[in-house]
């Protein structure tokens, strides 16, 4: 079934009568090609890819509960390309272009908005290092601006210019960035790939690996035995816990990072901002709910909650900022596993295991990767090979010292 | 939080830095064969359990001990607290 | 009016108030919501996607509908719930979302539109043309969406924050909460009781239980009397626990002067962090009410909500004291609703239930039936009620729905413990793994008579005790008259028509039957692909109701269908009260220099370094803009003497036998071999191998060294040596304290500084043989002052750093200034400092950015192969080992051009990309020495490309420098000046 | 003595004090500060007439009070003795211990109540997520203050001392003076 307006006002007639399932909740096969394991944004878009453009078939995606219950379902929804590293900028830079076309391409409004991101800048070396970045940015091929004072006045007015202990001299602008109604991304992917015969077969845990003689067989599940040709694990979260049933230990810990969203108010903020002398960025819900967050609580956790310095920590920053959203109140706020590598970058490889591949340690910037992390690792599922944009992306790298460390902190995760 | 300081009791978790994995007391030595594969694992690995993890906070806030943790992550419960240096200390003579 | 008898209000003290512009008069004691039911006004608000008119549906803090804009200009509050305002005089409040007047909405085209808005409509459509989104599409939808707007304007009030201990928390004031604080609080233990209402005692309030055959009321007054007078309780109206957080703390705010009309710059709200040994959570229950067709109408309430309005406030529920109210109930309880009313006269025309064993309680008409459609478009008017297939419109000026009560197990569940379903109650109750040291009471378990909360509240308390290990006696608790109400269930009513769910986001049944057959069945797809659930009430009178429609769909029982996890906050938490209050200068705090005074007084300007807050240049007369005065003070460091507050450096004192060991695995290259009253510039590895700090190391003693540190890293290197100490290395005898605060530290540097120091020092000879470069020493200076002096150099002078006790460090400056003016002392700043140290290829913060080697920045030969120290394993890595990116220098080919530190260097030719990417400009400054503008980068290889011309490309900023790489050192690169 | 003139934490000639209904605010510029730690193995000496307190305890004596700061150290505190080389006096009474001058490196604030307790505990509750109720008279802890660190005192039932370190001696003011303001 095709969506279209035409379709939308056609079914208000006919009492919303003909609407289809998004997707089917198949029982399991016994065997598949291809096992992606993780019903979130990451594995849902492998799955569609591994389809549609590697025209794979014979794929289950497995989720542990209903798809899209990960971290695609509990993020703060900002897309951008403004990394400084070339490991990492033309990698997000392609993710970029596939955001770009995605509704398109996958026939679902996921709301891809590019209202903008500001960094703002604070210091002479603070412009200095995103002058750095903002060039990486050009030479990635991605859009970058430097604001100046006036020019960022200009387009966000309520900051706390006048009165800041950290003052506000500017800012690194990427117009394309903006946000994504995440949900809508995961059912996006979900239906194109159900569309294309995939089997998405939710409540469906991993509970072990069956390996022999170094090559992956399949995967225990929940429902049974499943055999797979190759398995490609996409659980950013809970990597460690199912790299694990495969003897792996992974350069990654488990961190609560919290987000909140304020009650429904009118557009007053147009992109995202994020406050360079503090925890805080913040954009505004196309329901009008202020979104923002801040840093992890700096802990291993799997507990998909936080504590309340960290709320403290996050609004002390909002309100130093932007001090006219005092009077608007939280509503809501939740904590998602982040998957915290040693340098803060992601993994896309291959493992010592044949047959098994690993997709993961996205830290909290998992979200806006979504597209090209699925893309690139269909691509290495389907080929044995990286694809060009994610080659720096190597399990191997901490061992050999090819460290993708964007904020320079060393093999701490907590700091990254 | 709260952390049970061995020395100062319940102490709020605010009043502490954390570190990681307290496996990062075991540093290897550097002159044996295997070091570079040794400092990898130390350095990099992490069994990251969901379950009970024993890590390491520091009171910066506080009294600056360095202390080991020992906490499940799936439901943040402290089952112990204890100074690093005690346990560290300890460890050398066992071995 | 519509404003009855009794009730708990004051009568006598009227306070004015305004809606929408016009003026009406309440009662002290009220609510807005009670007053403006009192005044006969239903309709308060807009819905949210169809603009509905909505009144007012509950009296509590689970308010969709009666959702208000309160006071104005920068006090203005959107979305504030009308049912929790207390009334004060002079309060100003109006509707929201809408366009025009209320009663005449433009936007409620909308609602006619309806058809096209089903539940997920815009996941289908607007994506063509692709260009459309962002353009029309997106604006459309953002502007139409909200409810409240924000003032535009800085907050303005004062919020406090504050840190609260005790042994038990009571969560809630009703008959539970307030029986378990009197409990807890005759046993002497620390308790704190919290009520988000400002008048405690809960639902007994809205009822017309008598206590020991007294009004309850009577009995809440003794009671809050004697915990008034007990030291150990504290009690706290108009405060929210909103949270529940790790090992017993909570989340509380205390709304401190949002009640008075003028706050006096009072602190309006505070957050109270509690930290509490054992909590119980009394937290009541919330109605629910039954969807049916038209369900939505101004003059629709939750039936405990209007017998709570007529109770406690004194308010009909209807325009005009002669309408009739009638009530739809799928419980006894709902009846009471019926004999309280027309206890306080209102007329009460039927009670319909669809039960076929109803009983009466009173003198009213039981329909066995249903309520299947309503009338009026601004205010109820009538209801259409079918009994047995016959249907028959009955005239209504209110209509009170209950669908059973829900417990509050909010705050039971932020632990993500799940909440378990009771057949018997139709509802779900607090499940197991609570909190650690919670125990639920009351209606919020499920015990809502008031026999039974009172009770349980004891029992709650006694047990609560018990764990902390102390015996509480029973206490006398009254006789109560309520019995359980009795109820079956009844989830929605089955007819062709809209009958809402979720009334703040316009969600309907037909929108849950729509997410079922669209396969959106797990409850959390159902939430995110309706709205349910997720306005400002946080489907607190939807959720359940939902669910049950899903299940019936489904043929699965409620439980399987599912539950929501609860999560903070309980209701909404205003922004700036979470933010503590401190928004603007005092967001962080500042540390000053201890020359700030002076430095002020000779025309300083500052800057903010981390924390601190430095001089960064020092602008004297006739000097307009900041390169002059920068200039200037570079000019007179290297021809004269300057004077520079380096107190911001880390000081870290490292004593004990093993002081020189511990520092020699502290530090990449060996520190041990330093000799007493020597300096050493060291390289600090992170054990991931790389670079992180540097700085110098002096030796005062055999056992006593004073390790400097970066600015930025002062914290992090103290940190990472207790650790060393502590952790890895224990059996060391080695003891480590800051001292950064109490030294006052002045570089006093340039070709004078010998003859300037030779001022102050108290007969010390600084003679090159006796203190040499990199010497220390401490001695005393001006009379007698106790002072250590190293002779280092971070500008390439000769150069020295004296530091004295913090609080003569002002008077030491001035002093040096006096004292060197035939000298040409000069005060320079950071800028100055930073010129001097890129003039002379040192690395700072924008080289140490660690992601850096010791190789990049040929420090390699540093890193000790004699001995281990933290990083030294790992720097051998291969990526590390064979990284070829070093620092140089670099130097414009047109003298007249600036190189701009984040430019990108490439070979000239070469197309420029990511992977053609050799390296880029770091620092960068206009050298007044060398006469332009200079910088030094890494470029890959760079050491070995001295001569060659490259590109600094700014693209940015669209601007490229041809530059020639260059030595790192400008100035002086033998060093000799330093040493003379 | 030296001619330089000492000037406050705060960059004032003479100390602050601010008295705000029950309470006074009053730095201390007088007090003299030494951290001693013990080497590995010795035992805790005798400072002019004070053994060195318990853990978390503060102990007045003759000449000089200590109060426990962390493992095997403490700080030595001379009233009055600011301008003398206090850390000096300290050592060579304990000559094998490593001790530090520390008169500079803090800012102190006494703060006094002419009500009993309750006061101070109003404004306490305000600024330290500690426990008051095991805060009684003779105890000494750190804990952090508004970003900052501190270590707090209860030297008497009435008068609490809050040290801060000297550089955020500005901002540790506006803290305790703002909160104060705000009890009313």
């Amino acid at each position: 079934m095709r969506y279209s307006g035409f379709r939308v006002i056609k079914e208000a007639l006919l009492g919303q009568k003909g609407w289809r399932p998004l997707w089917r909740d198949p029982e399991p096969q016994p065997r598949y090609d291809y096992v992606i394991v993780g019903g979130g944004g990451h594995g849902l878009a492998t799955a569609y890819y591994l389809a549609k453009t590697f025209q794979k078939s014979r794929i289950a995606v497995l989720e542990k509960g209903w798809l899209g219950s990960g971290n695609i379902g509990r993020n703060t929804t900002i897309i951008r390309s403004n990394y400084l590293l070339p490991g990492n900028e033309p990698f997000y830079e392609f993710s970029m272009k596939l955001w770009e076309n995605l509704e398109q391409e996958t026939n679902f409004n996921s709301m891809v908005s590019q209202r903008g991101i500001i960094n703002l800048i604070h210091t002479d070396a603070q412009r200095d290092a995103y002058r750095r970045r903002g060039n990486a940015m050009l030479f990635a091929g991605a859009d970058a601006q430097l604001l100046s004072p006036n020019e960022l006045r200009e387009m966000v007015p309520f900051l706390n210019y006048d009165n800041a202990r950290f003052p506000i001299k500017g800012g690194l602008f990427q117009r394309r960035a903006g946000t994504a109604r995440h949900d809508g991304v995961a059912w996006g992917y979900a239906r194109g790939a159900d569309m294309r015969g995939v089997d998405i077969i939710q409540n469906c845990e991993v509970t072990g690996m069956r390996i022999e003689g170094g090559k992956v067989l399949g995967v225990e599940t929940s429902r049974g035995y499943i055999a797979a040709g190759k398995v490609g694990v996409a659980v950013a979260g809970s990597s460690s816990r199912v790299m694990s049933m495969a003897g792996m230990r992974l350069p990654v810990e488990s961190h609560v990072l919290q987000a909140f969203v304020s009650e429904g108010l009118k557009p007053v903020i147009p992109g995202v901002i994020t406050f360079g002398a503090g925890h805080f960025y913040v954009s505004q819900s196309d329901k009008g709910g202020l979104v923002f967050g801040g840093d992890i609580d700096g802990y291993n956790s799997y507990a998909q909650r936080g504590n309340l310095p960290v709320v403290e920590d996050v609004l002390e920053g909002g309100m130093a900022l932007m001090p006219m959203i005092g009077r608007a109140r939280l509503l809501r706020s939740w904590g998602g596993i982040m998957d915290m590598s040693m340098d803060g970058s992601p993994i896309i490889d291959r493992t010592s295991v044949d047959g098994l591949y690993f997709n993961g340690g996205w830290c909290y910037g998992g979200f806006k990767a979504t597209p090209a992390s699925g893309f690139a690792f269909a691509h290495l599922l389907a080929t044995d090979r990286p694809h060009e944009t994610a080659t720096a992306y190597r399990l191997d790298r901490f061992a050999r010292g090819y460290l993708i460390d964007e904020k320079g902190v060393g093999a701490q995760p907590n700091l990254h | 939080m709260l952390i049970p300081h061995p020395l100062l009791g319940l102490r709020d978790a605010q009043e502490f830095t954390y570190l990681g994995d307290a496996s990062l007391l075991n540093r290897p030595d550097a002159s044996s064969p295997d070091a570079a594969v040794a400092f990898f694992d130390y350095v990099y690995l992490r069994d990251n359990p969901a379950g009970v993890h024993r890590e390491l906070w520091f009171h910066e806030q506080g009294d600056r001990s360095w202390l080991i943790v020992t906490r499940n992550t799936l439901t943040h419960e402290i089952l112990n607290a204890e100074l690093a240096c005690e346990s560290a200390v300890k460890s050398e003579v066992l071995a | 009016m519509t404003r009855l008898t009794g009730g708990v209000i004051d009568h006598e003290t009227a306070l004015r108030f305004t809606f929408n512009g016009k003026t009406y008069s309440g009662r002290k004691g009220d609510t807005l919501a009670s007053a403006l039911l009192a005044n006969g006004v239903q309709l308060v608000g807009r819905s949210f996607k169809y603009h509905r008119p909505r009144g007012v549906l509950s009296a509590g803090s689970e308010e969709p509908n009666a959702l208000v804009t309160l006071r104005g200009g920068a006090r203005e509050e959107p979305n504030t719930r009308a049912t929790v305002t207390e009334l004060f005089d002079g309060l100003r409040a109006r509707s929201q979302n809408h366009v025009g007047p209320l009663h005449r909405d433009f936007m409620a085209v909308n609602d006619l539109l309806s058809p096209l808005f089903a539940s997920g409509f815009y996941y289908k459509t607007f994506m063509w043309p692709r260009a459309f989104w962002e353009k029309l599409y997106e604006p459309l939808i953002r502007h139409a969406a909200g409810l409240g707007r924000l003032s535009g304007e800085a907050d303005p009030d004062a919020y406090d924050k504050g840190f609260l201990h005790c042994d038990l928390l009571v969560i809630g004031g009703g008959a539970a909460g307030l029986s378990a604080a009197l409990g807890a609080g005759r046993a002497g233990v620390k308790v704190i009781l919290a009520d988000e209402d400002f008048q405690f005692g809960g639902r007994l309030l809205a009822e017309t239980h008598q206590l020991d055959g007294m009004p309850a009321t009577s009995w809440v007054t003794a009671v809050m009397a004697e915990l008034a007078g007990l030291e150990n309780v504290r009690v706290m109206p108009r405060t929210t626990v909103f949270g529940t957080y790790d090992h017993g703390i909570y989340g509380a705010v205390e709304r401190v002067s949002d009640h008075l009309s003028a706050a006096d710059g009072a602190v309006r709200q505070t957050l109270w962090r509690i930290t509490a040994k054992r909590s119980i959570l009394a937290a009541g229950a919330t109605e629910r009410h039954i969807p049916f067709p038209n369900n939505d109408r101004p003059g629709i309430m939750l039936a405990g909500a209007m017998r709570a309005y007529a109770n406690r406030w004194a308010a009909s529920p209807t325009r005009h004291p002669s309408d009739p109210v009638i009530i739809f109930t799928n419980n006894d309880d709902g009846h009471r609703t019926a004999t309280d009313l027309l206890a306080k006269g209102v007329p009460v025309s039927a009670v319909v239930d669809p039960r076929s064993d109803a009983p009466t309680f009173g003198d009213y008409e039981l329909i066995t039936g249903v309520v299947d459609d309503t009338k009026g478009r601004l205010g109820l008017t009538s209801v259409r009620v079918t009994q047995n297939g016959q249907s028959r419109w009955m005239p209504c000026g209110a209509l009170g729905v209950s669908g059973g009560w829900n417990p509050n197990v909010h705050l039971s569940s932020h632990h993500r413990s799940k909440p378990v379903w009771d057949d018997a109650l139709l509802a779900f109750v607090p499940g197991k793994d609570l909190p650690n040291g919670m125990i639920v009471a009351g209606a919020a378990v499920g015990q809502g008579t008031t026999v039974k909360a009172l009770r349980s509240g004891v029992e709650a308390a006694v047990s609560s005790l018990a764990a902390l290990g102390i015996a509480a006696e029973p206490i006398d608790l009254p006789d109560a008259d309520d019995t359980a109400a009795a109820q079956t269930a009844f989830w929605h009513v089955s007819r062709k028509g809209r009958a809402w769910v979720d009334f703040q986001n316009d969600v309907t049944v037909k929108d849950i039957v729509l997410a079922h057959q669209e396969n959106m069945r797990p409850v959390e797809h159902l939430k995110r692909w309706t709205t349910l659930g997720m306005a400002t009430d946080q489907g607190k009178t939807s959720n359940i109701s939902a669910l049950a429609v899903m299940a019936e769909l489904t043929g699965k029982s409620l439980p399987e269908t599912g539950t929501t996890i609860f999560r903070p906050p309980y209701t909404g938490v205003t922004l700036s009260v979470l933010g503590g209050g401190d928004t603007g200068k005092h967001f962080r705090p500042t540390r000053y220099t201890p020359t700030h005074q002076w430095s002020a007084s000779q025309g300083a300007t500052f800057v903010e370094v981390g924390a601190w807050l430095r001089a960064q240049y020092f602008v004297q007369p006739g000097e307009t803009h900041w390169r002059q005065s920068v200039d200037r003070e570079v000019l007179a460091v290297r021809s004269g003497v300057g004077l520079c507050d380096v107190t911001t450096l880390g000081k870290i004192d490292v004593q004990g036998p093993d002081a020189a060991e511990f520092l020699n695995r502290i530090y990449c290259n060996m520190m041990g071999t330093l000799a007493v009253g020597r300096v050493r510039y060291g390289v600090m590895l992170r054990e991931d191998g790389h670079a992180y700090d540097d700085g110098t190391c002096a030796r005062l003693s055999e056992n006593h060294f004073v390790v400097t540190t970066t600015t930025a890293n002062a914290a992090i290197v103290y940190r990472n040596m207790e650790f060393a100490r502590q952790c890895l290395w224990p059996e060391l005898n080695v003891s480590l304290i800051s001292t950064t605060d109490a030294w006052a530290q002045i570089a006093v540097a340039g070709p004078n500084s010998r003859t300037l120091l030779s001022r102050v020092v108290d007969g010390f000879d600084l003679s090159n043989e006796v203190f040499p470069f990199m010497a220390c020493a401490e001695l005393t200076v001006c009379g007698g002052l106790r002072a250590r002096l190293f002779r280092i150099s971070f500008s390439g002078e000769l150069a020295y750093e004296i530091a004295v006790p913090a609080r003569y460090g002002n008077a030491l400056l001035e002093r040096l200034a006096q004292v060197g003016a035939d000298l040409g002392a000069t005060p320079y700043g950071t800028e100055a400092l930073g010129v001097m140290r890129i003039e002379k290829g040192h690395a700072a913060g924008s080289e140490l950015n660690g992601q850096t080697t010791a190789q990049m920045l040929s420090l390699g030969r540093m890193v000790s192969e004699k001995k281990d120290s933290i990083g030294a394993v790992m720097s051998r890595r291969e990526g590390l080992a064979q990284d070829k990116r070093r620092l140089v220098g670099f130097s414009p080919i047109d003298k007249s051009e600036a190189i701009v530190a984040g430019s990108h260097l490439f070979t000239q030719g070469e197309t420029r990309n990511t992977t053609t990417d050799q390296g880029w400009i770091t620092s960068a400054a206009y050298s007044p020495h060398v006469g332009s503008s200079i910088a030094i980068g890494f470029l890959e290889e760079g050491d070995a490309r001295m001569g060659e011309v490259v590109i600094a490309a700014n693209p940015l900023e669209g601007r490229e420098v041809r530059v020639e790489v260059v030595s790192p050192h400008f100035v002086d690169p033998e060093g000799g000046r330093l040493r003379d | 003595m030296t001619d330089l003139m000492a000037i406050t934490a705060l960059g004032a000639v003479a100390p602050y004090e601010f008295q705000i209904g029950g309470l006074v605010i009053r730095e201390n510029t007088e007090l003299a500060l030494a951290s001693l730690s013990l080497g590995r193995g010795q035992g805790a000496p005798t400072i002019l007439g004070t053994s060195m307190p318990d853990v978390g305890q503060w102990l007045a004596g003759p000449e000089v009070s200590a109060f426990w700061t962390a493992p095997n150290q403490w700080f030595i505190e001379g009233e009055g003795r600011a301008h003398e080389d206090f850390a000096a006096i300290v050592k060579a009474a304990a000559p094998d211990c490593a001790v530090t001058e520390q008169t500079d490196g803090w800012v102190a604030f006494d703060v006094y109540s002419n009500d009993g307790f309750k006061p101070l505990e109003g404004l306490l509750e305000k600024l330290v997520n500690i426990d008051l109720n095991g805060f009684g008279v003779g105890t000494a802890l750190r804990t952090g203050l508004h970003h900052m660190s501190v270590y707090l005192i209860r030297r008497s039932d009435t008068h609490v001392t809050i040290m801060g370190m000297r550089t955020f001696a500005a901002a540790l003011c506006h803290a305790l003076e703002s909160t104060a303001v705000r009890l009313r």
